[in-house]
């Protein structure tokens, strides 16, 4: 079903959604109604069937404004838009892989920030320990963004009832997990925080 | 051996079948040789081992095996498909035929195709990894070496026909060879005349072969004509889906088609 | 029945209770939890957002972990991580190089044959033999059944079937006597992921969610995630400050729900963990009693490891 | 041995200028078998004609081959020509030396090589021909139409109107079909049943219409021209003759609350009814499902206050069997319903219709006559929603194709709206606006500009209930695709056009192809769109495809022409270029083994099972045979066949064969 | 002795090819004159054998050529005549026959200048690889041989 990429210029980056996903966004119609059932649509820069307009029109600059867009980091993947897509567009398939594409080639939206440095604490928790840590978590991430202050209210609460344990379950075979993370090093968070720098 | 004798024995006894086909030991130790054993006495005869191969199925529509009444068959699977393709191809009507697998010692009766298709199913279909690699090797030749080897090849062929005898689709109560207005095929085997006649047994059996391989095992010159069968039924299987001789619903290949079959070859 | 069992993060963390209480129900239901040896973090939004590899790899360990441990069925109360586990075998299944890849990744072997089940496909098939006759003290309550995003989406693996409007939550509410409401955000997004990084698009849209279900009158918000949970509980305050309003209605995991109804003593289920108060005459007005192995509170932190 | 003559034309320069004309016929008469080879200025020509008439008689010609210009030009021609002197026109053949020869290649040695390269294959051809005659097929002149909806009736009264005998077959109680339905139709806003029922009482007085309601094909068997049909009349449980229509029996039918189909389950119906007051015959039927005398063995009121005692509940299924030359199939459409939506409230709010029932409600013979009440509560909508490309366009709902008729009738619906209730508010929710048709962009435009309709360009995502009312999300494309909520009273899906749930059945028992989604499949999607690949039997309406009311009668009168043009003559005289199964001598009888792949092959389903049997009626074999009034001679049989038992009358194998000796 | 010419023979079907070779003609575009046209009335007629036939009579190409999908005149002798083709064509290339003999193509009824490139390709393509020697020929038959029944 995916497009075929034109032969002799290099692919675009339709083709490459295609490539890795297996979709195709000319697929799309442009009826909207993933933009009508999306969450986050009214704080997207570009809203979901726009940032397909923007793959299927592919002008110069196209590209960079789908991968630069805040749009791609705000999809939570709650799967509405696939849900209810009548051509079957499997967008939050896409949207995964523009965000990584995103990363790799430093594009990040600068809003993007604190949501990448959200998820990269996150892997390096589980690097360490296997498992989450979430008082890790936390902690690493304030310091990543220096929202010090966001969530003051929230740890103690937690740590009041017993849902903080300050020292993180780690798991017998850490190494295992670590070397998982080394082995899909090849599209790993490392290049992230150029991507994320603001 | 000893269960299909006495399945046998048990069958003619019963009067449920008038004949039994099967394999009895041949003239020399290699071969073995097909058997109609008509009489319960006669039916110590039957032998079955690895060397029973030949597609006994050519018997069954021949007037003079109908003649003997209901006939029970001994089968290896591609007397199964054959008769299953009977069935598509509306020679053989349902529990005309009674078949007897054997499967280490034991007898099983498949008394209807419904059985056949069921029995087949619990079977690995497509080609071996070695009938897979056989056609790779001719593939990866270059035409010229391929038409060289196949010129190789047919020009041993005597047109002495086993390979028609010995296939069990091929019945045909007029075969093209035999049509001289206009004359398809010359009858002389002259090169022209051995490579369309190979070419018209391909193709005649294209969606239909069964791949029992009887027609090789036939050929007295040792011709590999089964690989033209099987690089048809590859092409066949992977184009259309055709898998004769599995089912009765279906459809012959070449008498069906989807408006979207590959056709990068036309312009 | 014995059924494999892999908690997760969170059931570990912030929304132990979850844990503690389906330990707690699980004997009463003839169910026996087998914990995932050793097992890892799925990797979550974070994963799948950053490193596709990476989310199919870690899912696939613990796949695989299970496998080898002979579960054939594994209960992901998290739907969260079930969401990553069942869409991480769906790719291998479909995929055999992938297939074989991750498999080295991971250094592990990996067929496929352990299949995932959301809490509400274990507990549902509980309810449906006889779950009913164990209720000591029905919980007479209006619920909101709320199922969120990966209990109903991608319909092709996800446990309930009607996608708009799925209604296995609501059968269980009913099989331990409550009330489920007729509402419109069952199957809304709550935010998510992004509860950390951008609380107030949690606070709208989780917001959005707890206002439907309070103005429909529903006395308590019935959840099967921790980030639900987490979303409409912990972040409460955050949601009553965007919106100028108060609402008080708490939200339950059904786990708890059905601990209540079989007349569970709240500590053992948690219930004092939540940040909205939860305050159900049914449940105070009775003997705490003990089920199964006699857990109290205080330790339940640790249960889910000794379990294994 | 044979005689061929050959005739050479110049065409003029045309031919001539090129190839070396004289050459050629030297040539050919050197051809063994040539007894005669002349070449002249125009063949075609009175004088040039002549010339092969008399070669035919002089020479005794057995057979004849003009080289001259394309077969596709000339060729009825030149076979008249030997017609006329007592030549079999199938042993005449031309060669084109013009078309693909003169005209196509300089004047050079090699042109001419190839000239008389051409007349050679043909004259080779021409020795093999024999002498074929034209097939007859006798025709009963009655024509079969399936369906009384307004295609159906078109057709039925072109046919009738032509002088022919008709038999309208309608499966409902009354005829009318979906159009009796529809308030007012687009773009004229003409009430629909004021146009229809004078056509439905027209089908109903027309001496050469036969007349079958409430009854549905069962059976259809043979060929163009004579086709056997069984028609099942379901039992009506009334005296048809008896009743007057009178309706003393629905005023008195205790069970009065069953949803009924006309207003598209809006309104009500009792068990003894009749569809519509104005419906043709206004007979009442009785609905066994929920008659209590039939659930419960009492009740009988109806039969106690007929004054015709006309009511009949021992009636039973009558099967009548007719013989037709023709058959029309327009079976008509259904719609989608508003549970086939799980983002639309999978049809539990009673508030989200379809199209068809928002034209009940507009409609005033409707159960809110007229006015426009939304189904709940009885309210009239301050709000309304409509929907356009419900279900279709929608290949995740299994329809990937356009309904055609939506954008239309939702910009009507609208328009309707906004003239019942001044203040309300209609918004209507699209994709594309395709309005192709006379008056049919004006008509859109209109409900925008003057009836301010407010058109919002995107597609909506969910509809969900909040205290009373609709919340509908959609999004505005045009606007950077913000998205836009709206509060509805009432929401209209403009739903998918479907083929009826058993139109696949149905085709199956009439042996026509249909398409994926079950609408009946036309000949020739270009050339051919009013026939079936089965000849003889003719489509019209939206059984075919989604169609509005003019399309449909167009198609229908097309059909009906097409009809009446196979009725013109007693017999349906045929090309014989078509196949045929060998037959020999006993015991073979046919070298055909009757393996019968071929059957599926033909495109005509023209493969019949002949059995051969002995005198006594044992059966020797059963072997292929080819129904000459319905092959169109294609030969894929013909290529298919091994033992070559089947053989093309005109292009035989011998034929070509030989041709290809002589290249 | 003069350069070689190529003998191509052309099967095509009656209402699309041949009636496009027609349009060729009456729009007078030029093309080699090494083609001779078999008529038939439809793709779905041509017998694998006939073609087998016309290299036994020595040509040195084939032109197979029909109604474009979708356009046949009996709805569906094309679909059929192309599932042949590609089994034809698949035994032929593991024979090792040369592929770059026999073409196949639709040409419609308006297509009068593809159906002069198709020829005039077809031709230069073959008198490239010049006569088909390799391909075994029928032995003594011409058209005075064969008597007629």
């Amino acid at each position: 079903m995916s497009h075929p990429p034109s032969t002799n210029a290099p692919a675009t980056l339709a083709d490459r959604v295609a490539e890795a996903t297996g979709e195709s966004v000319f697929r799309c119609y442009q009826c909207g109604k993933c933009a009508a059932g999306c969450p986050l649509a009214a704080e997207m820069d570009y809203e979901p069937n726009q940032i397909l307009r923007l793959l299927q029109l592919n002008l110069p600059g196209t590209e960079e404004e789908v991968l630069g867009s805040l749009a791609i980091w705000l999809c939570l993947t709650c799967e509405t838009c696939a849900a209810r897509c009548p051509q079957e567009v499997d967008l939050p398939r896409i949207m995964d892989y523009l965000r990584q594409e995103s990363l790799q080639t430093g594009q990040a939206h600068p809003k993007a920030k604190d949501i990448l440095a959200f998820h990269q604490a996150f892997l390096e928790s589980i690097r360490k320990n296997g498992r989450l840590h979430e008082v890790g978590l936390i902690s690493s991430y304030k310091l990543k963004t220096w929202h010090l202050l966001q969530d003051v209210g929230v740890a103690p609460k937690l740590l009041a009832r017993g849902k903080l344990s300050l020292l993180p379950h780690g798991i017998a075979e850490r190494g295992k997990v670590a070397r998982i993370f080394e082995k899909c090093a090849d599209t790993a968070t490392t290049p992230t925080e150029k991507g994320a720098a603001p | 051996m000893e269960a299909l004798q006495n399945k046998a024995r048990a069958l003619l006894e019963a009067g449920t079948v008038q004949v039994v086909i099967g394999y009895a030991a041949g003239s020399d130790p290699e071969r073995v040789r097909a058997v109609f054993v008509r009489r319960p006495e006669q039916a110590s005869q039957l032998i079955f081992d690895a060397r029973c191969r030949q597609n006994l199925a050519t018997y069954l529509l021949k007037p003079e095996v109908r003649a003997l009444g209901r006939p029970t068959l001994v089968c290896v699977p591609g007397t199964l498909r054959a008769l299953l393709q009977y069935g598509v191809e509306n020679q053989l009507t349902d529990e005309a035929v009674l078949a007897l697998v054997v499967t280490d010692g034991s007898v099983t009766e498949l008394p209807r195709f419904a059985a056949m298709e069921e029995y087949l199913a619990g079977l690995p279909r497509g080609l071996t990894p070695q009938q897979q690699a056989e056609l790779d090797r001719i593939d990866g030749l270059t035409p010229a070496e391929r038409w060289a080897f196949w010129s190789a090849e047919l020009q041993r062929c005597v047109k002495c026909y086993a390979c028609r005898a010995a296939c069990p689709l091929c019945y045909c109560a007029r075969c093209i060879t035999d049509v001289n207005q206009p004359q398809w095929i010359p009858v002389s085997s002259d090169p022209l005349g051995n490579l369309e006649w190979n070419i018209v047994r391909a193709m005649h059996l294209a969606g239909r072969c069964v791949d029992c391989g009887s027609c090789a095992d036939a050929c007295p010159e040792g011709i590999r004509i089964d690989l033209l069968n099987r690089v048809l039924a590859r092409e066949a299987l992977q184009q259309f889906g055709a898998e004769p001789g599995f089912s009765l619903r279906k459809e012959y290949a070449l008498a069906t088609f989807k408006p979207d079959d590959k056709e990068e070859f036309i312009r | 029945m014995k059924v494999g069992f892999f908690p997760g993060c969170s059931l570990e963390g912030s929304s132990r209770e979850y844990n503690e209480s389906l330990q707690a129900i699980a004997p009463a239901l003839g169910l026996e939890l087998c914990e995932v040896p050793d097992w890892n973090c799925c990797g979550a939004t974070a994963a799948h957002t950053l490193n596709h590899k990476l989310a199919l790899a870690l899912p696939a360990r613990i796949l695989a972990l299970a496998e080898q441990a002979g579960f054939t069925e594994l209960l992901v109360p998290c739907s969260a991580c079930l969401a990553r586990l069942a869409s991480t075998r769906d790719e291998l299944t479909r995929n055999e190089a992938l297939r074989r890849e991750i498999s080295a990744v991971i250094e592990l072997p990996y067929a496929g044959t352990t299949r995932v089940l959301s809490v509400l496909d274990v507990l549902l098939t509980c309810a449906r033999d006889g779950l009913k006759d164990r209720v000591r003290h029905p919980f007479a309550h209006k619920v909101a059944c709320y199922y969120g995003c990966y209990l109903t989406r991608p319909a092709r693996l996800a446990p309930c079937r009607r996608t708009e409007d799925p209604q296995e939550m609501d059968e269980l509410m009913r099989a331990v006597g409550a009330e489920p409401i007729d509402w419109a955000f069952k199957v809304e997004c709550c935010g998510a992921g992004l509860s950390v990084s951008r609380l107030e698009t949690v606070a709208e849209l989780s917001g959005r969610i707890l206002a439907d279900a309070a103005e429909r009158g529903a006395e308590a918000i019935v959840v099967a995630c921790p980030m639900c949970h987490t979303n409409l509980d912990l972040r409460r305050d955050a949601i009553l400050r965007r919106r100028g309003t108060n609402w008080r209605l708490p939200v339950l995991y059904v786990s708890q729900v059905i601990g209540l109804a079989l007349g569970l003593n709240e500590r053992t289920l948690g219930l004092h963990r939540h940040h909205v108060p939860v305050r159900f005459p049914a449940a105070v007005t009775r003997q705490p009693m003990e089920v199964g192995a006699g857990r109290s509170a205080s330790d339940g932190s640790g249960a889910a490891q000794r379990e294994s | 041995m044979p005689r061929i003559g050959v005739f050479v034309c110049h065409c003029g320069e045309n031919i001539a200028g090129t190839v070396d004309t004289a050459a050629v016929a030297r040539a050919a008469a050197e051809f063994p078998g040539v007894v005669h080879s002349v070449d002249y200025k125009y063949m075609c020509s009175d004088p040039g004609q002549n010339l092969i008439k008399q070669a035919i008689r002089e020479k005794k010609l057995t057979g004849v081959v003009v080289a001259a210009c394309s077969p596709r030009m000339h060729e009825p021609t030149f076979r008249r020509a030997c017609a006329e002197a007592g030549l079999n026109p199938f042993l005449c053949e031309m060669a084109n030396l013009r078309e693909h020869c003169s005209w196509v290649h300089e004047r050079t040695a090699a042109t001419t090589e190839k000239a008389i390269d051409l007349v050679r294959i043909l004259v080779e051809k021409v020795k093999r021909n024999r002498p074929l005659y034209p097939i007859n097929v006798p025709i009963t002149r009655t024509a079969l139409v399936l369906g009384g909806g307004i295609a159906g009736i078109q057709a039925a009264l072109d046919i009738a109107n032509a002088g022919h005998k008709v038999i309208l077959v309608e499966r409902q109680a009354s005829i009318g079909g979906h159009m009796a339905q529809l308030s007012e139709t687009f773009p004229t806003l003409d009430c629909s049943q004021c146009i229809l029922t004078p056509r439905m009482v027209e089908v109903a007085q027309h001496p050469n219409i036969t007349l079958y309601t409430y009854s549905e094909l069962e059976r259809l068997e043979g060929f163009i021209g004579n086709f056997r049909a069984v028609i099942r009349k379901k039992a009506r449980s009334i005296d048809e003759t008896a009743c007057t229509g009178c309706g003393a029996c629905i005023q008195k039918c205790p069970t009065k609350k069953i949803p009924s189909e006309f207003n598209a389950q809006l309104g009500m119906r009792t068990a003894i009814y009749v569809p519509f007051p104005q419906a043709v015959p206004n007979k009442p039927v009785i609905d066994r499902e929920h008659c209590v005398y039939f659930k419960t063995g009492r009740c009988k009121l109806c039969e106690r206050v007929c004054p015709a005692k006309a009511i009949r509940y021992d009636q039973e299924d009558m099967l009548i069997e007719v013989n037709v030359g023709a058959v029309v199939a327009a079976t008509g459409y259904e719609v989608k319903g508003p549970d086939f939506f799980p983002e639309y409230g999978y049809g539990q709010y009673k508030d989200v219709i379809t199209g068809l029932q928002f034209e009940r409600l507009a409609s005033a013979s409707g159960p809110t006559q007229g006015v426009i009440r939304r189904p709940s509560d009885g309210a009239v909508p301050q709000t309304v929603v409509f929907v356009a490309c419900a279900g279709s366009r929608d290949p995740a709902k299994g329809l990937n194709y356009c309904s055609k008729i939506c954008c239309m009738y939702t910009a009507k619906h609208a328009m309707l709206y906004r003239h019942k209730v001044h203040e309300g508010r209609a918004y209507v929710f699209y994709m594309d606006i395709r309005a192709g048709g006379k008056m049919y962009e004006e008509f859109v435009r209109r409900a925008i500009e003057e009836d301010q309709v407010n058109y919002i360009r995107g597609r909506v995502s969910r509809i969900y209930e909040r205290n009373g009312k609709l919340i509908v999300k959609g999004v505005d494309t045009l606007l950077n695709s913000r998205p836009v909520e709206i509060e509805a009273d009432l929401v209209v899906l403009a739903t998918a056009m479907v083929p009826q749930p058993d139109a696949e059945q149905l085709a199956q028992r009439m042996k026509v192809s249909y398409d994926e989604y079950g609408f009946l499949a036309e000949a020739h999607p270009k050339l051919r769109p009013v026939e079936m690949n089965t000849a003889g039997i003719f489509v019209a309406g939206a059984c075919q495809a989604p169609k509005d009311i003019p399309e449909s009668v167009a198609q229908a009168s097309g059909a009906a022409s097409k009809v009446i043009a196979l009725f013109s003559k007693e017999e349906l005289s045929r090309e014989p270029l078509v196949a045929v199964v060998n037959r020999c001598a006993p015991p073979e009888y046919s070298t055909c083994i009757g393996c019968f792949l071929c059957e599926s092959a033909c495109p005509y389903q023209a493969i019949e099972r002949e059995e051969i049997r002995t005198r006594d009626g044992k059966l020797i074999k059963t072997v292929a045979k080819v129904n000459q009034g319905v092959c169109q001679g294609c030969g894929t049989c013909v290529a298919l066949c091994r033992s070559k038992s089947i053989d093309l009358q005109g292009f035989t194998n011998e034929q070509v064969f030989a041709e290809l000796i002589a290249v | 002795m003069a350069a070689f010419e190529p003998k191509i023979v052309a099967f095509v079907c009656n209402w699309c090819t041949y009636a496009g070779a027609d349009l060729t003609g009456t729009s007078r575009i030029k093309y080699a004159p090494n083609v001779r046209m078999i008529r038939l009335p439809c793709t779905g007629r041509i017998d694998f054998m006939l073609i087998l036939q016309a290299f036994g009579q020595g040509a040195d190409g084939v032109i197979v050529s029909g109604c474009h999908p979708g356009d046949c005149h009996y709805t569906a002798g094309n679909y059929h005549a192309r599932r042949r083709w590609i089994l034809f064509r698949r035994l032929l290339d593991f024979l090792g026959v040369d592929l770059r003999r026999i073409h196949f193509a639709w040409v419609s009824a308006a297509e009068g200048a593809k159906w002069a490139e198709l020829v005039n390709e077809v031709a230069a393509t073959i008198r490239e690889l010049g006569p088909y020697d390799t391909f075994p020929k029928r032995l003594a038959c011409r058209p005075e041989a064969v008597e007629v029944a």
